[in-house]
């Protein structure tokens, strides 16, 4: 086991006082912290930097450490606690933030439970209530299913008990999705999250929707926009084509002479919750075969000689 | 099959986080989140309802008082500008999509 | 001119201590300051918290306003400091935050210059410097304009000077935009601000740059993006044309069979920095007549018949 | 013909608004502007050199403080997230300019 030197981690010297302890832990957290920063590593930095500041916060702690930095700077990276040194049996993580209370096997050895409720005031739920943990999972869902009430079985692996013995175990479970629900919106499932302590309740499992991108379909608040790819001979004549929509195909005529971008509106095809009903918008989409063929060639000289167009007029202006 | 719910109540949102309900009567009058049925006013805070989503963003306003130390009008801003840029993230995303059905060759480089 | 309570504008009662004050302020300014919230309105409302603040906060401007409060609640609406109020003259605004400094003509009526220094340490830039203040306009630019050095004349107006008497007045400077300037870039023009007081030196002129959206080009990072509108049979058949770029045209091979949403890479026609040049891609776009004529109409049918194409495979897969 | 720069000093940084260079390398410190020539770490601070870009962000941080009353760790937040927010509105114009050439009619309603 590596020796921290959580001096050095807070870039601080070990004489240093609360006041400039705490300067030091605030400017390097607020640049690692996973809320502020997404680059990987930035969480082991903020943890690190968390369990430096946790330590030399607490008068206690921090005597207790710098007693143990005289003894383990000799031997820096193969560090064991001194023989009879008292580390009480490590009670595992507890609750309260998401990064306070994971602690580095180093500071278990040394610390064990101890020291870890030191939190915030009004942040100490291990101390207050043994309700258990909510658990948070993205649920992924296809466009399709947002169009009326669905069941969906939701898998996920439920956490190791804070307290007792239990190792993390997989939970499958029958959820109900209601209609017309979003991407972004969260579900939640009263009591499934992980159980209490000590009579306290279980804690509450949110479903994070994710609405999977459609091949086809792009969503804009309630309304979808499907890509209309057409021949140009149908943007030129006309014609009617089968569209597919969220719950089959309709008939959309097109209309002769549409350009490129040209918007359709579908009314009542778009997303349906249970007070509304969007529309879904068709943009054409000109499309160019692969290949030609010498008779096409032909026929696209002759059309070339025919018509009166200039595509970029614009550019003359 | 488990019941589904879209909301919180106030006292249920004192349970999971185990904070006092000043604390989340703070959060709602710094404007961090607000409650469904806050606009009739009439409403006593026992009675407010939060949607999932807020409970998120109380989390995270709890987590970052807790891990930075800043106070309510700080976490109010920070809380504030991170939604907005939640949603121009969004929005986005859609953009490109939709960009990418006409060159879907995608971004320049 | 109308009585301004500022316990009411800081929701707060007459009798509010220092703290509940100052969380009052913060609680409302936080809410309506215009780095925070772009609403029409907001910042005319934090001016007002913020005033109403500057009295509260400070211990003798506050006894004042108790005073003058019991004398101007009875004549809410039509406001005049009691005979023999000693507004001293009003000293004019000064510098700090861009809202300290920018009273009403009610604080003003009745505090005149006075207490307009109370601003946080390290700000306090009227007593200690005479240094003019920094002035910041936008300067629209065409997208040609950065391809080289240019000059440009910039046009502003001078706001009035804090201490003496000159009026506001509209001035005239040549510049020098230097090459590759990107939109958003800020260009510092030293001394070209307000005037220094009583031998200080004057400010600067900042122009924030703001690149025109050009009718053609769009620009990422430093490349730039035309669309090309082609015919069909352009398209299929393939086509040489003249295309547009920042300085001046080119020639441009379409090879036969390009598809809408097909990128060619034009080297060295973006940007221009001083260190690096950029590249144009030019996107083809497909792009219909607006009418056929009887002649084209049958040549469509024909294409329509001889090409085996299905534009919307990707619909059945 | 005035001179056009692109840069201010530090000294030159004190002098415009007024503060302290203590104040000024807080705010370097905390890592909302960075000067131009830091990271040779070899420059000594009364050799900084800003970028004109970096001065609003130094101004809106000073100004921040001085109205909100919020510390530094809070300012440094607010200033990074209203960072990336811009940023993301700029990239949100260019593919909705880029959209708009594709379909002209531009957003859904």
């Amino acid at each position: 086991m590596e020796f921290k030197d959580y001096y050095k981690i807070l870039c601080v010297e070990p004489d240093a006082n609360a006041k400039t302890i705490k300067t030091a832990y605030r400017k390097l957290a607020h640049k690692y912290h996973p809320d502020m920063n997404p680059d990987e590593g930035a969480e082991a930095k903020f943890k690190e930097v968390a369990e430096a500041y946790h330590v030399l916060k607490n008068e206690q702690l921090r005597a207790e450490f710098d007693e143990l930095r005289q003894y383990g700077s000799q031997s820096r990276h193969d560090f064991q606690p001194p023989p009879g040194w008292k580390a009480p049996p490590n009670t595992g993580q507890q609750g309260g933030s998401q990064f306070h209370g994971d602690f580095s096997d180093f500071f278990n050895s040394i610390f064990g439970g101890r020291g870890q409720s030191h939190h915030a005031q009004g942040f100490d739920q291990a101390q207050r209530s043994a309700r258990g943990q909510d658990i948070e999972i993205e649920l992924p869902i296809f466009l399709e299913e947002t169009l009326k009430e669905s069941q969906k079985t939701v898998e996920f692996v439920m956490p190791a008990d804070d307290y007792a013995q239990t190792a993390p175990s997989k939970k499958h479970l029958k959820v109900k999705i209601p209609q017309g629900v979003m991407d972004g919106e969260r579900i939640r499932l009263k009591g499934q999250g992980k159980p209490g302590h000590q009579g306290g309740t279980a804690g509450d499992l949110y479903l994070h929707i994710r609405v999977v991108p459609h091949p086809l379909f792009d969503v804009q608040g309630h309304n979808i926009i499907i890509t209309i790819p057409l021949s140009p001979w149908e943007a030129a004549l006309g014609t009617k084509i089968s569209v597919p929509t969220l719950d089959g195909k309709i008939h959309l005529t097109i209309p002769p002479d549409s350009q490129s971008g040209d918007k359709l509106r579908v009314k009542g095809k778009g997303l349906k919750t249970k007070t509304l009903i969007g529309d879904m918008f068709a943009v054409v989409k000109v499309t160019m075969p692969e290949k030609t063929s010498e008779k096409g060639k032909q026929l696209w000289q002759e059309l070339a000689n025919s018509e009166d167009f200039d595509p970029r007029l614009e550019w003359s202006t | 099959m488990s019941e589904t719910l879209f909301s919180i109540s106030f006292d249920e949102l004192c349970q999971v986080e185990g904070i006092e309900g000043e604390l989340i009567i703070e959060i709602v009058e710094y404007g961090i989140v607000m409650p469904i049925n806050k606009p009739s006013d009439q409403i006593r805070y026992e009675q407010w309802l939060f949607d999932t989503g807020a409970i998120h963003w109380v989390k995270k306003a709890l987590r970052l008082r807790q891990d930075l130390e800043i106070d309510w009008v700080a976490i109010a801003m920070v809380i504030k500008l991170m939604q907005q840029k939640e949603a121009l993230q969004k929005e986005n995303r859609l953009y490109q999509r939709q960009l990418r059905r006409f060159i879907p060759s995608g971004d320049l480089d």
